[in-house]
């Protein structure tokens, strides 16, 4: 599988400024890239704390500060 | 920052010397007393297992109060059992007896085997959950002190497994329980407007209820929703997504039993628990009426279940109109089902009992 | 806040040991703990819970193992404020060293209330309340010492798996080496939710079932057997002379009336194609009865709480796979079924609810897996069926 | 039309009597008869109906009784081009006078084609195939004669029973005269469609269910008895001593385990009150065991075939109810079930759907019946709880 | 204007003596010999009863030779069965030889009684209905020819209840048979756009699909539907309201075979029949396929099932998967339900055979 690359993690960024919040899954549909790939950047975003998981019932990402409902 | 993803530590080095080298060729076993198992190995070793009941809310005192036994007479092993139990495990024949001396200073009860009453999966309640009807911890307390005789000995046609769920989320294998207790609203949410727009999601909120009950506020401008009060089954769905949707209450809190499930594919296959008593008041500290029902049912099944029955097999030979007329239990309109499936369980034949 | 908790008190008394006792142990050294007596007792006076939805907290990189959970009167108990729940991933089996329990006690009397589930009702251990700053200092010493946290929210739960082959005869498969191998292959399924909602795996060495798996996982591993189950007669004959009534205890509730005892030859005859593996022979003369020899496991899938379609039990996928490492096939099956239920399900709808929607058909097409009756209790009733033309 | 018919020719072979010989058997004489020949063998070799859906067609003041029917090549089956069916009411348990059939088949052979059913699967006598203009000349004729039609469309159906007290032993109400009574108390209903879809009510006398009324009618009445069934031990042991296996056969066929064979005195005990009155021992024994003296009815609703939310066995509604002339009670909550349905079934809504759409619930309200656990196979299992606060 | 409403003849009227006499007062039966049954009343009358098959679709001709046996034998009466069988029915025993002989004389089997096979019960077919996906009255008379033998034999562990239903609205008890035979269309229904428009009520018509396969047609000006073909399972609702929408068709018609169904509540409960063959071509005149199937069935069931055991109660000893594997029939995909409650049958258990 391709690795991670910074402009993947970059895409993610732009992705979830414009979003509240999402799942794993839209931001790839959204981004057009294979999932697994974007699940490999999310998780490397969490770990660079650039990303957090927020639980609503169910969990989804966003960006770290960002508010929570629209 | 730290490690992350390592995992939990292998169990390997977890493993009592005599379990090590008898992994996986372990002949039969022997109850050989209530609490006490005794597992022979094709090698011809014995180990010998001391279940102590525990309240599963431990300080870490506890802990180490039980690891001080494990050091004493168990080479410093223990573990503890799919329903919270704890168990010693020792190759020596001696060395049980004098863990029973120990656990009895300690004040913890030894048994839990078959066929009696172990200790009972429950869940967080008022102790840590936002959306408990009722308090786990509690219950659970009050209704081991009144089955106590059933964990120190093992007299029932067969194991009795009763679960508290503090929710009808059912944390913990409420739903397939010989007896199971359930935290129940039977009020609907009410919604708290200014919240609601803060922090909860319209949408979702609305999409989460199971029977449509949730509309968007008639005035646009609130941005809020109402609940249709008649389509409310009281699920707690909304407030899991929509925290300004609360519907705990003193009054409308309580809980409901369930009875007749089992999870082993012995005999019978499989089942699912059904509601005998679809709602008892919270009456804390010790929710009387609720002890009193489930100890009311495990007596009127201990006296007439056949040996190896479970509650619910027991209930499907003498039908449940029996069960109601015999636990003298009112069947009410709440018994019958009128979710999705409801029709499967109506009554398609003659066959009943007056 | 107040001292008194009369109420509380109350469950002090009576034989079952009192978690109140338990309580009060630490609230003696521990304000935390302290506050959390305050709070269940102005609970058990008021009838409510007195917790409010958690926040977003947790540990660098991970999105699971923490619930937040704040208390609703801060200023009544202000040290149980923010009472945050840990989860930690128990070593398969639930065996401990006890030099490990005490590590985690040391570790959780610095960092948190000193309140512990021993366990979950999924497995964790549950380490009850600390706060938010609390949190990442107490992780990263929870994973020096060798332990880490397990799964929540829309992610693998921890796995578990029933004692097994450690010390039970009847185990077809390793269920403590399987669970520890799925728990470390997914640490990032488990620690970073990306689901529709929670998965939960649970294995259990027979149809016992000790860990409740059919009732309670998603993916539902029951060791089981394809040949005979071992009669040795003469220890029958053993227990019929004890005094063990054979014909109505055991032969009469055998399901599949696969059992004859011939009264004469006092031999136990077993019809091999009829037996059904419920165990219950197995189980009231383990003495005398065995599982076969060519073990692997039945995986079912879809079990779960009522939440939100109802409850389900596990319904049979594969009859029987074998169940040796590196678990390849298993670890596939998971994969594929994790791939199809990411790209189809809506938010909080679980496997089974799926499945149910898009039907079990598609289900089994897009698994690759062949339809056997094996799937079924019966065929379908009802003529409204679909075919490719 | 071509007089060959290879295809049904072939039905004439084999040892079961032919019904191609019977339209034969009318083709010589009957114009229409020759033509349902000619339509059947082109269907044959076509694989496909040559019917359309009828038109509106009935007899002045009904609208119910008749099937319209055209075929759909008129040119090439002129003769039965309009091929109507007539429905006729039996007489309950399908009993007749030679005169009485005799009658029928001559003013048939006159207005018709002479073609018939003994009987429809619902219970009345199938007249098949007239034209147009027929119908009403031919109905006249009939009630002159003594029948009337039968139903159809969305109304009452001919009520059927099973052959009862005429003349079976084990009938516990009279299944002849109830449905006599319901069917002259309700010729309104069958003649006139009124209600959301169609209606049927079946009689039998005893759980055997001869007429099978649970899985057939909306409203089904099955005999049964509130005491105990009556055991006459010599005749038991006249069974055994001819060879049955009572054991086997019997007492461990039934179903709640109410049968205890006592081989030292040769006795066979029943436990009253687990008897679920199945009939099994009695369908074994007719000469030793019958029914008890208390005799009346279970009421069951809902029962029904496929169409559209898939087929319903009647639930039981009323678990005991007397059953005697003027049969108030069950024509009061006939009228009760009827005004309800109508009030909220939606076009082609069965009362089965309606009530698994508004709830059993709700139903039970409607008819001030109370709920009794004898309604339910189990209480549900979900906790989906509506409570009137 | 006619009378109207004047209802059936009343039976009375219709009644042999010995049934007037006796109404009411049965003690016993006894079945002497296949097609014979006596009963004997409280007053130590016995009426002995003749049973012999009909092909149900009869010319006024047949009625007639019957009413000759009836005039010459029963003093002018007879009765029909609930399964279209007609009953000679007399108080004497010397009668009972010379109406079979008469019998026998028209071509009409003595029997039909228990543990046997009866007649088949049956619908219209392509003899008068325009939903019929095949034949009904040839599929009974290619059938009833070859399991002949129980029909005037009774050595089958049970009564073995046929029917045949030429579409699925399934006229008769088909759905609780121990063997139904039921046609089916495989093929979507095809609107004739022109015909809708003047037949059909286009909302009635969208409405009536029970899967919602059926669209407004995206032309508006056509003022037709459009049939979503992947969502339809041909069941023919919308040809009941809607003419224009045909679904006959000669290669996409055939049968389907259900089994284990029984109404009685005698021992199992009621239950519904079971799909186990999902589609047979048709083949008229004589269905080879399915004729072959229903005698395998029979012929595997006689062989195996203990006495008194039903078809439906049989398999459910064995285990459907057993039946699958006697049978050699292949198990697929449509025979798992995707219908509203399909979640029910479903497998819960790890209980199953290889
Ligand atoms: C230690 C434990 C497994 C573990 O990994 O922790 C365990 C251990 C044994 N189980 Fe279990 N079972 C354990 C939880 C369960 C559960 C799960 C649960 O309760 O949530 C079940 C299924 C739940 C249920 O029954 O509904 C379970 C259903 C059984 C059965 C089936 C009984 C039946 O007839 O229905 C047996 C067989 C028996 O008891 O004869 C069994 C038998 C056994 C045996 C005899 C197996 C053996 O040969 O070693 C073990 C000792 C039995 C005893 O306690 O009398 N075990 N057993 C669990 C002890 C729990 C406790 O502390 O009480
Ligand atoms: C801690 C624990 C109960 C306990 O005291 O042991 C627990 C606690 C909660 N569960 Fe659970 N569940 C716990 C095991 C279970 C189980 C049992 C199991 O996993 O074997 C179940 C039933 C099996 C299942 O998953 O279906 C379970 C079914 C639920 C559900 C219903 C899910 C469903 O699909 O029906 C919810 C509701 C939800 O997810 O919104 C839920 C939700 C919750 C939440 C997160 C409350 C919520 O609505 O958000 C609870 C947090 C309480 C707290 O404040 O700590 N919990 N929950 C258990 C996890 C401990 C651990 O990790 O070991
Ligand atoms: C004449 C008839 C009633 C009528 O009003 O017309 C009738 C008459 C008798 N039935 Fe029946 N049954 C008749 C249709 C039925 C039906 C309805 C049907 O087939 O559609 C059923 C339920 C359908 C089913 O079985 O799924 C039916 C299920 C029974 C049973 C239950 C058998 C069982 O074990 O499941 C018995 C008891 C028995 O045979 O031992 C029974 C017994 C009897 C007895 C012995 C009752 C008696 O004491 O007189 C009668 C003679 C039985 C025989 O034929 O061997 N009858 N019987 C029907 C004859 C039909 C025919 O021509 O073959
Ligand atoms: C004539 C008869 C079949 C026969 O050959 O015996 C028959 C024939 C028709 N039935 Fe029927 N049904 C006949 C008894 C039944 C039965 C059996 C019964 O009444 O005991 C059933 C199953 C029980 C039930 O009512 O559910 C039955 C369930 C249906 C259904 C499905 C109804 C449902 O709710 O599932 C339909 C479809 C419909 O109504 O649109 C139907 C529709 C029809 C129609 C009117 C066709 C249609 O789609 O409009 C058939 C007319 C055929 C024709 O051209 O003559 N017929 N129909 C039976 C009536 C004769 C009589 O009056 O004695
Ligand atoms: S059962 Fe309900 S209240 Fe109890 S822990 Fe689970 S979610 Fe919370
Ligand atoms: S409690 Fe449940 S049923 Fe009531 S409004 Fe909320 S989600 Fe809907
Ligand atoms: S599930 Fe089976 S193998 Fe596992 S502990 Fe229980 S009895 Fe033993
Ligand atoms: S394991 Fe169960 S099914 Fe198999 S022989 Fe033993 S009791 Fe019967
Ligand atoms: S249903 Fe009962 S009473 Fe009626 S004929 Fe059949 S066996 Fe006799
Ligand atoms: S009628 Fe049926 S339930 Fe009653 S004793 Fe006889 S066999 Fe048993
Ligand atoms: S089963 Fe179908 S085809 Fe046959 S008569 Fe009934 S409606 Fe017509
Ligand atoms: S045949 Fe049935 S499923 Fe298909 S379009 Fe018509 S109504 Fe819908």
């Amino acid at each position: 599988m391709a690795e991670v690359t910074d402009e993947l993690k970059e895409k993610v960024i732009k992705y979830l400024e414009t979003v509240p919040h999402a799942k794993n899954r839209d931001v790839a549909r959204a981004l057009g890239d294979e999932k697994a790939l974007v699940d490999k950047a999310i998780a490397a975003l969490a770990k660079e704390d650039k990303i957090e998981y927020i639980y609503l019932g169910a969990s989804f990402v966003k960006l770290k500060g960002k508010k929570m409902v629209d | 920052m730290g490690r992350t993803d390592i995992g939990p530590p292998d169990f390997h080095e977890m493993l009592p010397d005599v379990i090590k080298k008898n992994y996986g060729t372990w002949k039969y076993h022997e109850i050989p007393r209530p609490g006490v198992l005794k597992h022979v190995a094709e090698s011809g070793d014995t180990v010998y297992t001391v279940r102590a009941g525990s309240p599963r809310l431990v300080s870490v005192d506890f802990i180490r109060d039980i690891c001080d036994i494990a050091d004493k007479h168990c080479d410093g092993h223990l573990r503890f059992t799919s329903r919270y139990n704890i168990e010693f495990l020792t190759p020596n024949e001696k060395n049980v007896d004098l863990i029973i001396a120990d656990l009895k200073k300690l004040g913890l009860p030894v048994g839990g085997t078959s066929p009696g009453i172990s200790n009972i999966v429950h869940t967080q309640g008022w102790i840590h959950c936002h959306s408990a009807a009722t308090d786990a911890s509690g219950l659970v307390k009050a209704i081991m002190d009144e089955v106590y005789e059933h964990f120190v000995e093992t007299k029932l046609p067969n194991h009795v497994r009763i679960a508290v769920g503090c929710c009808i989320n059912m944390c913990g294998a409420v739903h397939c329980s010989d007896i199971a207790v359930v935290g129940v609203h039977t009020k609907p949410p009410r919604p708290d407007h200014d919240r609601v727009v803060a922090q909860c999601e319209i949408p979702t909120t609305i999409q989460s209820c199971p029977t449509g009950a949730i509309r968007r506020h008639p005035d646009q401008s609130m941005k809020s929703v109402v609940v249709k009060e008649d389509l409310c089954m009281y699920c707690g769905n909304c407030f899991t997504v929509c925290p300004a949707m609360p519907l705990a209450d003193a009054e409308g809190d309580g809980v409901a039993i369930y009875v007749g499930g089992k999870v082993p594919n012995a005999r019978k296959p499989p089942m699912f628990s059904r509601m005998v008593i679809p709602f008892l008041p919270n009456r804390p500290p010790r929710w009387p009426e609720v002890v009193q029902a489930v100890k009311k049912i495990v007596d009127i099944y201990a006296a007439n279940a056949k040996p190896y029955e479970r509650v619910g097999e027991w209930i499907e030979r003498i039908g449940w109109e029996a069960f109601f007329r015999r636990t003298e239990i009112p069947f009410t309109e709440q018994h019958i089902d009128d979710f999705t499936h409801a029709v499967e369980t109506y009554r398609t034949t003659t066959q009943f009992k007056w | 806040m107040a001292d008194e908790t009369p109420l509380l008190d109350e469950l002090e008394k009576g034989p079952w040991p009192s978690y109140v006792t338990e309580i009060k142990r630490m609230a003696k050294k521990n304000a935390a703990a302290k506050d959390l007596l305050g709070i269940q007792e102005q609970s058990y006076k008021d009838r409510v819970t007195h917790w409010k939805h958690g926040g977003i907290v947790g540990v660098t990189g991970y999105g699971a193992g923490v619930i937040g959970r704040y208390c609703d009167s801060p200023e009544k108990f202000p040290d149980a404020a923010s009472f945050h729940t840990m989860r930690i991933n128990q070593p398969a089996g639930w065996f401990y060293t006890t030099k490990s329990l005490r590590t985690i006690c040391d570790i959780w009397e610095k960092y948190g209330s000193g309140m512990t589930n021993f366990h979950g009702s999924t497995g964790d251990i549950i380490l009850l309340g600390t706060t938010t700053e609390n949190l990442q200092p107490c992780f990263d010493t929870l994973t020096e010492a060798g332990f880490d946290l397990g799964g929540s929210g829309s992610a693998l739960r921890t796995p578990a798996g029933c004692v097994g082959q450690a010390r039970c005869e009847w185990s077809n498969i390793d269920t403590l080496g399987l669970i520890h191998d799925l728990t470390m292959e997914f640490q990032d399924e488990i620690h970073r939710p990306r689901w529709p909602y929670k998965f939960k795996i649970k294995a259990s060495g027979c149809p016992n079932d000790c860990v409740a798996a059919i009732a309670r996982a998603d993916f539902t591993i029951i060791g089981t057997w394809r040949d005979a189950l071992r009669i040795d007669q003469a220890a029958v004959q053993e227990y019929v002379k004890k005094g063990l009534d054979i014909q109505e205890l055991v032969v009469r509730r055998c399901p599949s009336e696969a059992l004859v005892w011939d009264a004469k030859t006092q031999e136990l005859k077993l019809l091999v194609d009829d037996c059904v593996r419920c165990m219950h022979c197995i189980n009231v003369m383990p003495k005398a009865v065995r599982p076969g020899i060519e073990k692997g496991a039945t995986i079912l899938v879809g079990g779960k709480a009522p939440i939100i379609k109802g409850a389900y039990l596990s319904w049979v996928l594969v009859p029987f796979m074998k169940v040796e490492p590196p678990y390849d096939e298993m670890k596939d099956l998971l994969r594929k079924i994790w791939e199809w239920w990411d790209e189809n399900g809506r938010t909080r709808e679980r496997l089974a609810e799926l499945i149910e929607r898009l039907g079990f058909k598609t289900f089994l097409r897009e698994m690759g897996l062949k339809p056997v009756p094996q799937m079924v209790k019966y065929p379908r009733s009802n003529p409204y069926v679909f075919f490719d033309r």
